[in-house]
């Protein structure tokens, strides 16, 4: 039986935050394996910035929820060197834009190590962030940067979109024994959805249908594929039915879930909230493209941000980020598209 | 060097300028119409003023995310400032940057920065620039003790003193970064004990004294200026509010009792009766710069408030030249 | 009259190499220039490790060719600070793969600042480095990432295929008052081609068509670029009369020369050396079924390399990086491609 | 700690299995049948020898891009190291490594690094884990002298601190960084001056001097695996070659007779003299090991010779587990 054949639990009705599904996913690892530890910037005695550790360490104790130094690069080192000699390290970089200040330790180390070393090693590191703009936090402290590690042959990047995944996904990049880029969106944390209370995994690589549709094929991730759900809605409005495809992994990239959907509708737009330029939306529209050519109406449409770094002012914000209305007019856009535009 | 009593009195101006403009600013954010985070410099004024006072307009700053201080200390426009910190098209930033990219290029200040140890590199950089062209500028990079932890940190250091470039260090010890108390993410319990290692000499100051502070930076500076190469001060120093917003007291990773002592300890307070004491200036003669302050920060509030947002077509200009 | 509208001048009967042409154009703007010197690891007394700096400091003294510690991120940063107080500085990282190291000074500082500070500062800053496998330098030192920065705004990203567009293009990074990546490829220092006396400059952000044809489009940059002219020959021996773009510039990117040969070709293969997954390929195959698609008879095909860190081995590395006759193969794939697949 | 004559015999006999590895492996690549860069030990051999003589085959290190010498000092396998450099499938990473990210995980050897500096933090991350499961092993950070510029190994060296680990930061200090000259990439002398920095104690040791290595390393070592945390030896030491390749005279960044009155004092030679001396063998007997060391080479090099290189579908295996 593959990952893929597991059964997911029903999501029940109890409804918990996207960052309380993270914690329990973190809690439930931590007290499953001794092996697995938290360590990062405040995530021990404050339980993070964006309380995403909270009462990890009144639970586990210092040892297991370990307060470091600002020290980006160590932080990631400390989860190298830990994991490599058999630890199942969890470490966090408090906003995704410090993956900059570490990158070294996570593209060129914690990725390349066991290519390396000739496969032999283990690697089973979970490096978590919190990414996305929305809270005027400015240039540095706002960035999507997910499609940066997408190119990095060697690590997983996954970027969930509601309290469901979050809890599911987060505990399969645990058991992960490669490392994985886990980034939660910072204007997520507070929403609420069902989440099953015993643990349960989300195989990691594997997209979902988050709502079914006839019409065109609308894919994302993270925040922007909640905005998506949104966005579809209003279209259903207009007589325009919406598929939706939820990556939730974005490396290794489910194709064949995205490809299978645009085969059906024939139209499709990618959805993220980076910049569009140069952005994981670019290798989901050439891939769609070369797998699903002729059955494509329309070219693969685009919404992202525009090509600047995130503006601090809300007057400008607001518009920066793709919302359900700019990934509406995308679709819209696409499904207007005439077959043949020479 | 005896300081003038117009030098005393400017830097008692300057500090209340940072205080007014930081309470202001936390209390205009506590109503929500200022949006963002805001890492106020509540309590360190002394260190900012001390520091800036020993430089000249053409010398250069780099500071950090808790910057708004250096650059009312190196003349900025509080109009412009929180103008900025509201996010309007008049702002420093034009509403892009906010609190944490604040700057001034004419007045030598080169950035708040929201990348812990970061600016000290560019302050290395604007140090080579003055030596390379021979003039007597210097520059100074602020960071707090946290963000000596940082590898950028470390790279700066060495990389000034190595290429021998005029540039002063300028560390504010407030003893925490974020929620984590520094002790707990360095075993020394002084910043300077790091200058050896790159060699250079460091020295410990009361960062709560401006005169202090002062003192130190001047020689510091004037060591740059003669180019004997780089030097770090280390302030000690507090912080009076929370990480970021204006809470004070009641704060579960620092006890309030400790809080309470370095205010006993306020760099403006205690600077208040030194002047008073030696005769510098009379109880009114302060007052009177409070209220002339006040008027100022409410004459800014005012013009930010007033001001307009930037049009949407604003959204791409500037990312190239 | 805009840059594009200024003729270049005629490469002459002087042939040097790439890193000659690097090198000349090096010391023409400082010659011309005093605000412009260089700074990085060894680049100072050895002339660079690649002796991409050859003869600077013999020429122009050690205040201007600045040997510096091993600190990527303070060398970003010292070419920050001084690019902002008036220089024009030129600083180096020795391989493209330790951009991973100084990212944070790179993307978040340099290419922010001049945005974050509302415009108004200028930011005249060229980093060099080299790039590219094919020295069996392994995992850390052999990769090709600029896609990691054509997808940070505030920053242009350069990557010329020969010694003509070396000289011209750095003469343009160097006169840019922007942030520039400029990339060398290690296998192409040695490569020699006809090169102009004088100083002249080829325009930032314009593609060349190399070689004009009209059967198919083969876009590509760097080493691959140059590849992509012998696969072109072999082609034509075969019949296949392949018209190769060569981008120069990867960011801001020249679609619109991509686009005005695909509408006449109506097939396209873009190819580069850095792996297929997240590469700057998916990026300008987005742009060109989003510009092109009425035209296009098949997918934009893409030629690159695996997905896997670099390996050391010749016998792997050799198979690793695309060369002419893979770039080929991917070639013919394109224009075998039935019009209609389904 | 008296060392017993075995261990004297057993350090010698590593220092030329290192040496000799290192000079043929050379030789091999002057003939081009080596692909890609070599940056060879020979010269430092009292280092790697003195500290992993220290250590037990459970204790972690992280090395270099010169990191030969420390894989032959913690046992590595002389067949499957040449093989490696050989780029064959038999090597230790499959020939997808190479010289400079050999490693073996059964030893403890954590990998040679392309990147400067960047082993340090990994060997904090091993220090780690050791504390965090309660062992008494112990992690060692081999880095050069130029590579404490650079940030990676201020953040690993003050994190051990801070977290008080079972960390040994070993320094080789051979004056060059590439062909810049260490004196100008710093303006210390010495690197212990940072250890203070950190809080951790630090000590110069003669590193062309085996015995004396391994005296130092043993003090340090004993002291993490008691739980006292980390420390700092700096081993003053040369290497004989350019930074890549064997050339060894002639280079312009460095002279000659520097080159010279290093090897006089070469740490094979005069730990053989010694070893003659105090009587704990004679010259018969170290010849004897060269030539046994010799055809253990040999052999290994016919191994790297005889083995295929990897097949091409072996290009994914490995990227992901
Ligand atoms: C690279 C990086 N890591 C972490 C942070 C989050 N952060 C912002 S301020 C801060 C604490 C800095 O402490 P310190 O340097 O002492 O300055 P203080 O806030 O006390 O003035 C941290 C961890 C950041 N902005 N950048
Ligand atoms: C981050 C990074 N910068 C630069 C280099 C290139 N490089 C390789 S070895 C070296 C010199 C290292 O000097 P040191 O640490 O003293 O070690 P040694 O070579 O003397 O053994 C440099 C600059 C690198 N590999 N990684
Ligand atoms: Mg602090
Ligand atoms: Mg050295």
């Amino acid at each position: 039986m593959s990952a893929a054949d597991v059964p997911l639990p029903d999501p029940g009705e109890r409804e918990i935050t996207y960052v309380a599904a993270f914690i329990e996913a973190v809690k439930l690892e931590m007290a499953a394996d001794p092996d697995v530890f938290i360590a990062g910037e405040d995530v021990g005695a404050h339980g993070g910035v964006f309380h995403t550790f909270d009462g990890v360490q009144t639970q586990f104790g210092e040892r297991r929820a370990v307060d470091t130094p600002i020290s980006e690069q160590a932080i990631i080192g400390l989860g190298i060197g830990a994991a490599v000699t058999g630890l199942r390290p969890i470490v966090d970089l408090m906003f995704m834009d410090f993956v900059l200040v570490a990158a070294d330790q996570i593209a060129n180390q914690a990725a390349k190590l066991k290519y390396m070393f000739g496969g032999q090693a283990k690697l089973p590191l979970t490096i978590t962030t919190v990414g996305g703009a929305g809270l005027s936090a400015a240039a540095q402290h706002s960035q999507s940067l997910e499609a940066l590690f997408c190119h990095i042959p060697g690590i997983k990047v996954v970027f969930p979109s509601n309290p469901y995944d979050v809890k599911g996904l987060m505990a399969a990049s645990v058991r992960e024994d490669n490392p994985v880029l886990f980034v939660l969106h910072k204007r997520m944390l507070g929403q609420r959805g069902a989440v099953p209370v015993e643990r349960y995994e989300i195989p990691l690589g594997q997209a979902r249908i988050s709502r079914p549709g006839s019409d065109v094929t609308l894919v994302s991730w993270g925040k922007t594929a909640a905005d998506s759900l949104v966005a579809a809605e209003q279209l259903a409005g207009e007589g325009i039915d919406v598929e939706v495809v939820d990556l939730r992994t974005l490396s290794p990239l489910d194709i064949g879930t995205v490809v299978e959907s645009v085969r059906r509708t024939n139209r499709v737009v990618v959805a993220h909230e980076a910049v569009r330029f140069g952005g994981f939306g670019a290798e989901v529209a050439a891939q769609i493209q070369e797998e699903a050519f002729d059955y494509l109406d329309a070219p693969v449409g685009r919404v992202a941000a525009p090509f600047s770094p995130v503006p601090f002012t809300p007057a400008l914000e607001t518009r920066y980020v793709p919302d359900p209305a700019r990934i509406a007019a995308g679709v819209r856009a696409a499904v207007a598209r005439p077959l043949l535009g020479r | 060097m005896e300081l003038t009593d117009e030098q005393l009195l400017a830097m008692h101006r300057s500090m209340i300028r940072i205080r007014l403009f930081e309470e202001t600013a936390g209390k205009v954010m506590e109503t929500g119409k200022m949006p963002g985070f805001l890492h106020l410099y509540v309590g360190q004024e002394a260190v900012a003023v001390g520091v800036c006072e020993a430089l000249r307009v053409d010398d250069y700053i780099t500071s950090t995310h808790r910057g708004h201080g250096h650059l009312v200390a190196k003349g900025g426009d509080l109009r412009r400032m929180m103008a900025e910190l509201m996010g309007k098209a008049t702002g420093y930033c034009g509403g892009k940057g906010g609190s944490m990219h604040i700057n001034d290029l004419s007045l030598g200040m080169l950035g708040a920065n929201g990348i812990v140890g970061a600016g000290a590199p560019i302050a290395v950089g604007a140090g080579f620039r003055n030596k390379y062209l021979g003039t007597d500028q210097v520059s100074v990079a602020f960071f707090g003790d946290a963000s000596t932890n940082i590898g950028a940190f470390h790279e700066a250091a060495n990389m000034a003193c190595a290429l021998h470039l005029p540039v002063v260090f300028v560390c504010e010890h407030n003893m925490y970064g974020e929620y984590t108390p520094t002790n707990k993410a360095m075993v020394i319990a002084d910043i300077v004990d790091r200058a050896a290692g790159y060699g250079m000499p460091g020295v410990i100051v009361d960062g709560m004294d401006v005169v202090a502070v002062h003192e130190a930076a001047t020689e510091a500076v004037a060591r740059a200026r003669r180019g004997e190469g780089p030097s770090l001060v280390e302030c000690k120093t507090y912080r009076y509010f929370n990480h970021h917003g204006i809470q004070n007291l009641g704060l579960k990773y620092r006890p309030d009792d400790e809080v309470l002592a370095w205010k006993e300890r306020d760099p403006i307070f205690t600077f208040e009766a030194k002047l008073i004491d030696t005769g510098v200036a009379s109880r009114e003669l302060l007052d009177a710069t409070w209220a002339e302050i006040h008027a100022a920060i409410d004459e800014a509030l005012q013009f930010a408030d007033d001001s307009p947002f930037p049009a949407e077509d604003q959204m791409l200009a500037g990312v190239y030249s």
